[in-house]
């Protein structure tokens, strides 16, 4: 089974790698791009679970280890069965 | 002869590659700023260590977007000498004048320490006054200077004698022990294929003085000196 | 709108201001204030900024002395180390922040702590961290160390200045409360020092760097608070920090500071743009005009409120001459920094802050600055205090095999291979770094010049527990002599005090005696106190930890290639023993009594500090005589251990010893006994007798004890080792204890 | 304009931090994860360009910019207009 899990940095939380890219993305001439906020995109491949055993892992594996609970969000989902 | 030490936003051993061309080398040494074109009047142009963009998104990623690259670009193919050194290296991999890649570590930590490094071969500016085999102490300082390249690149740098520094114990044998952070082949610095651009994680700078504990990084320096003297 | 809001009991409660203290700003203000105002009394008046209850036990500390240029009060300290050179230094805590998301919270404290040692003019050379944590065998600690480091590493190490040594204790007093304190020195030109002033009616003042967002609002208030369970509640404040920006803010700043433009400048750190702006107004006696409309601000709809409390990073106020402000702009602009006209000075002694065309806040400058509220508070020596200096050492058995506790005192947290901490710092950026980590001081030279800074971190926080004075002055006296033994003469001292809630009684005692003992020992050392940082509140549900009094001590060597390290150079080198002898009772607050009977108790070392001047003049003038190949001073595990850590460096065994100990007396105390004022020195036959003269005129009592050579770790009649198992004991424990 | 761009690193690259999570995962007996590995997930906002010319810029700064061809991939998709 294959899933995705998005970790983002919460909203009103600094995310300093995205503004340097837009900076310079900016003064490479983008000036059209506004915003960019940098997260990480992880792909997770499970083995001999059910679609609701797969769940409640990612869950967990997300607040335990994938994300950091006081500056990140995150979500998932399950790509392949 | 002059040098230039390219100067990126979050360069931070630029300090430390004027100082030693300077004021021990005696070169006639400027730092150039990143959005200046023009290196033509310089004969060794040296990319220094640092944190460019805060080494955001990728090291060396947005430095090597920077107009100076054009600069570097053009004199490289000048046949003068170029070395990147740590972040200097991740920049010219990035901006394509060196190959491979340079990921994370494996231990995931930064590592500050001194090393050990076989020479490789001594056909290369910087390296022409270090017989090859010698081992040279010096440190490294970064948390992404795990060298990869896929096979066919790898045998191609190889084949045509490219690695220019090997990690190694102090006795010169290419251990994985030896290896700090996973390297492929324990490669710690390479060249293009025309010689003139040298790239390397470890930091000559920081042992080029007796009082610093180890002078072997000097041997880098008079080597490119003496080249482009003649 | 939300600035009507009416202020409640409840709210002030939450501001944490007291009935009393409420009552005290209707005075001044002859009204109510807004909800802005409430905020800027609160963060303010905070102990935080404030320093309002270790304010009258500050003053007892010597503050003067011929090379002192700038004393507590300014961003940080400076002193005079000649060759028209300063060194600007400070030491911070960001201790809750840290607890709480121990990578963002070490790091923003180094960038909090580099701001202010740059905002005056300053260019950072060095950092040094002292760190405590809990009981290392908690999954917590382990977490917490490893963000804790990587947090310090990964600012310093990209804004490019060397972290080159530290401390770290474990004890189970800091399980709910760690601390990271951060120490930094930079280097100035003497006559081009800058303060935190809004001199100059009319200039304007000008707002650098990054933008305010809704960080850390309120963080200055919860750093004047004890930890509950609803702190975790309070975690949105924590902020991230941007080593990135501030490396351009702090080259854009020195560029700027090149040309004759600024009149003041301070960096925005707790409480933001609110405590810059009163701290400058404040030390020039003027006033300040905001307007708001123009920070600069990362999200939408930001209230007056939230933008003068934000305790976003990386952000810098200055006041530069007016019609100069092109030329500001233009520094920043070249470093793709913001930096924008907020305001001007005014000479009414008001802050006034505009939104929208609005007066949003206007405020006296003196009553929330020089006039906050200082508080005497009560203390009283905790009831348990003698029981606990109690130690009746017939009732401690000497150890059988002392060889085995030799190796478990190796192998312990506190004498232990530190390298899994350095490492990670680049320790050797900026090529100054003469003496690497793992020494009793780093060493850095002063390029241009033949001067050497020499700096060490110390506090024992066991001692300070069990004599909170003589603990202090212990702290001084070891950080002295740290810097002493490498051949640097101690000059003047930066500190940290780390304590528990001070309205009770008893931790306030342990406050005030703390302060107390160190303002001794500086004064006798003549070693004054030129800039630091108290940290109350470090209690969790009304457990508070050791009284932990970092002190940071700097000193100077007139010649850096003459710098002394703790290791042996070599086989054949005799080892001498300078100080007084070894008293047979010194086990009280030892690791030896923690590590080997589990006890925590007794009275700390005796310290005679006369003596120790004496030390630390006979140890600097030695290595300018090249009297010595090695010197390291005697302290946590006692004369056993020291000898062991002159064998080790972290890249290998040098050699071993052979030694005799002539004294009499219990054998445990004799080997691990940790008395003061003690140095192993090592001496080649050449210099012998130069040396012992030498020591006679100094008056300087030393004992010949050994040799260096061989693999054994030899101490004749007691204990004996193999180098090699002892290295290797030593070399693994960090990571083994902690399980990393 | 919104855009996700997602840039994962190439088969054949060992991948140090997704071996490593995987590694933690494992030592914390979740056995059933078979495989992890770590890439970006990237947030880009756009303003005043029309889908095609968002499409044009996207692929020219990840080309340019955002991913590493050498060890990474990247996709895009513009999710609100
Ligand atoms: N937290 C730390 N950060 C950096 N270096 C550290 C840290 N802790 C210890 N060290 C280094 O390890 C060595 C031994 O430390 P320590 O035993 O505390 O020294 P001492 O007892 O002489 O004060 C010193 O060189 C010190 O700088
Ligand atoms: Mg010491």
């Amino acid at each position: 089974m294959k899933a995705h899990v998005y970790v983002t940095m919460r909203r009103g939380v600094l995310e300093p790698q995205g503004r340097a890219v837009q900076k310079s993305l900016e003064n490479l001439g983008y000036t059209q791009v506004k915003g960019v906020r940098i997260g990480k995109f992880i792909e997770v491949e499970l083995d001999g679970v059910s679609r609701q055993e797969a769940e409640n892992i990612l869950e967990e594996i997300c607040r335990k280890l994938l994300a950091n609970p006081v500056i990140e969000d995150f979500r998932f989902e399950i790509v392949e069965e | 002869m002059k040098a230039a030490v390219c100067v990126f936003p979050g360069s931070n051993c630029d300090h430390d590659c004027y100082h030693v061309l300077k004021h021990v080398m005696g070169l006639d040494t400027e730092f150039v700023w990143h959005r200046e074109r023009d290196l033509s009047r310089f004969d060794i142009i040296v990319v220094p260590g640092g944190f460019t963009y805060g080494d955001y998104l990728r090291t060396g990623a947005m430095a090597k977007l920077s107009p100076i690259m054009e600069g570097i670009t053009e004199e490289a193919k000048k046949g003068k000498p170029v070395i990147g050194i740590c972040n200097g290296f991740q920049i010219l991999i990035e901006g394509g004048l060196l190959p491979g890649a340079l990921i994370a570590n494996r231990s995931l930590k930064f590592i500050c320490s001194y090393v050990y490094l076989r020479t490789e071969t001594s056909n290369t500016p910087f390296t022409a006054g270090i017989e090859k085999g010698r081992v040279l102490k010096i440190p490294i300082a970064h948390y992404q200077g795990n060298y990869f390249a896929h096979p066919d690149l790898l045998k191609e740098l190889n084949d045509n004698d490219q690695v220019v520094f090997r990690y190694c114990s102090p006795e010169g044998e290419v251990t994985d022990e030896a290896n700090p952070n996973g390297s492929l082949e324990n490669i710690a610095g390479v060249c293009n294929r025309e010689r003139n651009v040298v790239g390397m994680m470890p930091h000559p700078e920081r042992c080029a003085e007796r009082e610093l504990g180890s002078v072997d990084g000097r041997l880098l320096f008079e080597s490119v000196v003496n080249y482009v003297a003649g | 709108m939300r600035e009507e809001v009416k202020i409640t009991p409840e709210l002030i409660r939450e501001h944490n201001l007291t009935d009393e203290e409420y009552e005290r700003i209707l005075q001044i203000l002859g009204r109510e204030p807004t909800l802005t105002e409430l905020g800027i009394f609160s963060v303010m008046w905070s102990e935080h900024c404030s320093y309002k209850s270790s304010k009258v036990h500050l003053k007892k500390f010597p503050t003067k002395g011929p090379y002192v240029i700038q004393g507590p009060g300014e961003n940080a300290g400076v002193i005079d180390i000649g060759h028209g050179l300063a060194a600007v230094f400070k030491m911070e805590s960001h201790n809750h922040p840290s607890f709480i998301e121990p990578y963002q919270g070490a790091a923003t404290g180094v960038g909090g702590i580099l701001r202010d040692v740059f905002t005056m003019g300053a260019r950072p050379i060095a950092l040094l961290d002292s760190l405590r944590f809990g009981n290392p065998s908690e999954p917590r600690t382990r977490f917490l160390v490893d963000g804790v480091v990587a947090g310090i590493a990964g600012y310093g190490n990209c804004i490019g200045i060397p972290t080159v040594g530290g401390e770290v204790y474990f004890e189970d007093c800091y399980n709910g409360n760690i601390l990271v304190n951060v120490f930094t020195v930079g280097i100035a030109r003497k006559e081009r020092i800058f303060k935190g002033v809004a001199e100059g009616v009319g200039n304007p003042v000008i707002y650098v760097g990054a933008k305010t967002g809704r960080d850390g609002i309120h963080g200055a208030t919860m750093a004047s608070e004890e930890f509950d369970e609803e702190s975790e509640e309070k975690r949105p404040t924590v902020q991230v920090g941007d080593p990135f920006m501030e490396k351009l803010l702090l080259e854009a700043c020195l560029e700027l500071m090149k040309r004759d433009v600024i009149v003041g400048i301070q960096d925005m750190g707790a409480a933001g743009l609110t405590s810059s702006s009163f701290e400058m107004a404040g030390r020039a006696g003027n006033g300040i005009e905001l307007d708001l409309d123009r920070v600069p601000l990362r999200e939408e709809g930001m209230t007056p409120y939230e933008i003068m409390l934000s305790e976003s990073q990386e952000r810098m106020l200055l006041v530069a001459k007016k019609g100069r402000e092109d030329e500001v702009i233009e520094v920043f602009k070249k470093w793709d920094l913001d930096a924008v006209v907020v305001g001007r000075v005014t000479d009414d002694g008001y802050v006034r802050v505009r939104q929208g065309g609005k007066v949003v806040a206007e405020l006296p400058v003196a009553p929330l600055t020089t006039d906050a509220p200082v508080y005497d508070r009560p203390w009283k020596r905790p009831a348990d205090q003698d029981e606990l200096q109690k130690l009746d050492l017939s009732s401690v058995p000497v150890p059988e095999d002392l060889g085995e506790v030799w190796k478990r005192l190796l192998g312990s947290l506190e004498v232990c291979d530190r390298s899994w901490i350095y490492r990670q710092y680049d320790h050797m950026i900026r090529t100054n770094t003469v003496v690497l980590p793992g020494s009793d001081s780093a060493v850095l030279r002063v390029k241009g010049t033949p001067l050497g800074l020499a700096i060490s971190v110390d506090c024992n926080p066991r001692y300070c527990y069990l004599d909170p004075r003589l603990g202090a002055q212990i702290a001084v006296a070891e950080s002295a002599r740290n810097v002493a033994v490498a051949g640097a003469k101690p000059l003047a001292i930066t500190d940290c005090l780390n304590f528990g809630n001070p309205e009770k009684p008893e931790v306030m005692w342990q406050f005030k005696e703390a302060v107390e003992g160190m303002a001794h020992a500086c004064s006798v050392l003549e070693t004054p106190v030129v800039s630091g940082n108290v940290s109350f509140y470090n209690e969790t549900m009304g457990k508070g930890i050791y009284p932990t009094p970092t002190v940071a001590m700097v000193g100077v060597i007139s010649d850096y290639l003459n710098a002394v390290t703790q290791y042996f150079k070599g086989e054949g080198h005799f080892i001498y023993l300078a100080g007084p002898d070894p008293s047979g009772e010194d086990l009280g607050g030892s690791l030896y009594l923690k590590e080997i009977h589990g006890m925590v108790r007794g009275i700390p070392p005796s310290l005679d500090l006369a003596f120790e001047k004496k030390l630390h003049k006979f140890l600097v003038e030695g290595a300018k005589r090249f009297y010595f190949s090695s010197a390291h001073d005697v302290s946590e595990g006692g004369i056993a251990v020291a000898l062991a850590e002159c064998c080790f460096t972290d890249e290998g065994p040098v050699c071993g010893f052979r030694v005799s100990l002539p004294w009499k007396g219990r054998e445990d105390a004799l080997l691990f006994g940790e008395t003061q004022g003690r140095v192993i020195i090592t001496v080649t036959s050449e210099r012998e007798d130069d040396f012992l003269k030498f020591s006679e005129e100094m008056g300087i009592p030393v004992r010949k004890i050994g040799i260096t050579g061989g693999n054994e770790l030899h101490i004749e009649g007691l204990a004996s080792l193999s180098l090699q198992e002892g290295y290797e004991i030593w070399k693994r424990a960090f990571r083994e204890k902690l399980g990393l």
